[in-house]
């Protein structure tokens, strides 16, 4: 059994860099190395950007982050109680027409060896997205 | 707010030259947006962006760069990406922005 | 009304540099300066190393941190359920005969604005500690 | 691990030099308790330790050094505690340390 952190963050955009930071001492400790702390930093902060941008209700509530540490890999889930969507909304960027927004999603599943999201409407949404320690895949 | 522009026109080569210091995320992107749209609104020209010392950008900074492409491209201008570290030519390569942007000093 | 963040996190050495980094992440975010945040660090250490070192009643326990942030100060509040402990136990350093421990509580109220230690003995502790933004008074 | 000692001892001044980088808390303390205890064991001279590359210590690190002194006492050594950086010196200055510990280049 691995060690478990969570943490409950207010959801307003000057708190993704602290979310970043706490993500990168994790990873750290943990042994990645630069480029890999890189990708996760990244990866965090897009789900937390989207969970402040689409998946809060109001301006008071809070979203959670679980980390989950073991010898072979970092679990990280971002959950926020929003509006949630339907998966298959998610459209692949499209380079001939290039959109200021709908990157996030795509980065997350570019950057980390694993994703899968569980997203209800009217509920709330949860990113789940593990990298493994060791040699990039 | 960790985000710092230094802009520099130069008449010559009617080019925009813009330092970027410190992190494009959700909470500064607003603010490098309207600076860089400011600068087109006083003066149409090409983009110089040097990023030696632009340490995170994520897609919330992406978008406000293809935002002020979008806007130049109708006027046939471009922009550069100069000097950027691993970790942002890294973002650009992965979504395919390499191809729209050009991308200087890697 | 404040932000408020919590996090738990697992009872190990390992992680008290994570909740530090954390730490000072809220707390430049906030304003304080290199000295202040300096402060704070060390403060909030002092109180996860006791929660490590005399708040645990077995291995995998988490404790628990609260920060609550606003516009003139941050409040920390580190939580464990562990043995608890009397808190007219403490006693000052003393100089003439110097001791390896004992300086964790004497650190934080040093550092800190405004210091309240609440114990149950068997049940467990809390350490809240206030910092105000501005000139240190 | 977040430490690094580096040690030599000067034979004319029968004193341990000693370099630590990085971090002293509950996590480290026990190594450097053991490297610390480790030199003394093999030879009893005054301790000299560099703190420019010391970002970091707490009552842990702090209890460490008291542990290391009082040893040192015992045969009428001392410790010098050159160039800490402010947060440092600040902790030696609140906890009275600083008069029983010598401190140089604050
Ligand atoms: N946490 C969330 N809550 C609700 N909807 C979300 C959430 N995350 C993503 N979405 C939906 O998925 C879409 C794609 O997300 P993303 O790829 O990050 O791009 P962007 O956020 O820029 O639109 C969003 O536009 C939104 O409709
Ligand atoms: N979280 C805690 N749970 C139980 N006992 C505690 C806790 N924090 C402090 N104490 C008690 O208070 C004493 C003084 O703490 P401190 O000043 O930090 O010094 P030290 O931890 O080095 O003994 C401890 O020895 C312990 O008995």
């Amino acid at each position: 059994m691995g060690d478990h952190f969570s943490i409950s963050v207010p959801s307003k955009p000057e708190y993704v860099n602290v979310v970043r930071l706490t993500a990168s001492a994790i990873a750290c400790r943990m042994g990645f190395n630069i480029e890999q702390i890189e990708d996760i930093k990244v990866a965090i902060a897009e789900a937390c950007t989207n969970a402040i941008k689409h998946g809060i209700k109001n301006r008071e509530e809070n979203f959670k982050i679980q980390f989950l540490v073991d010898e072979e890999k970092l679990e990280i889930d971002v959950e926020d109680e929003g509006h949630g969507f339907s998966c298959n909304e998610i459209e692949e960027p499209d380079l001939e027409n290039p959109k200021e927004g709908g990157l996030g999603i795509f980065i997350i599943k570019s950057l980390m060896d694993d994703v899968q999201i569980n997203s209800n409407i009217g509920k709330g949404t949860s990113i789940k997205m593990i990298k493994y320690l060791g040699d990039d895949l | 707010m960790s985000i710092h522009i230094q802009t520099n026109y130069n008449k010559d080569e009617n080019i925009w030259i813009v330092d970027i210091k410190g992190e494009i995320d959700i909470y500064t992107a607003n603010k490098v947006k309207e600076d860089l749209n400011k600068m087109l609104d006083e003066q149409m020209a090409d983009f110089k962006i040097n990023c030696l010392e632009l340490t995170y950008i994520d897609s919330t900074g992406l978008g406000v760069l293809i935002g002020i492409l979008k806007r130049l491209k109708k006027e046939e201008k471009n922009i550069n990406i100069v000097n950027p570290k691993p970790n942002i030519s890294k973002l650009f390569h992965i979504t395919g922005l390499d191809k729209i942007f050009v991308i200087e000093g890697e």
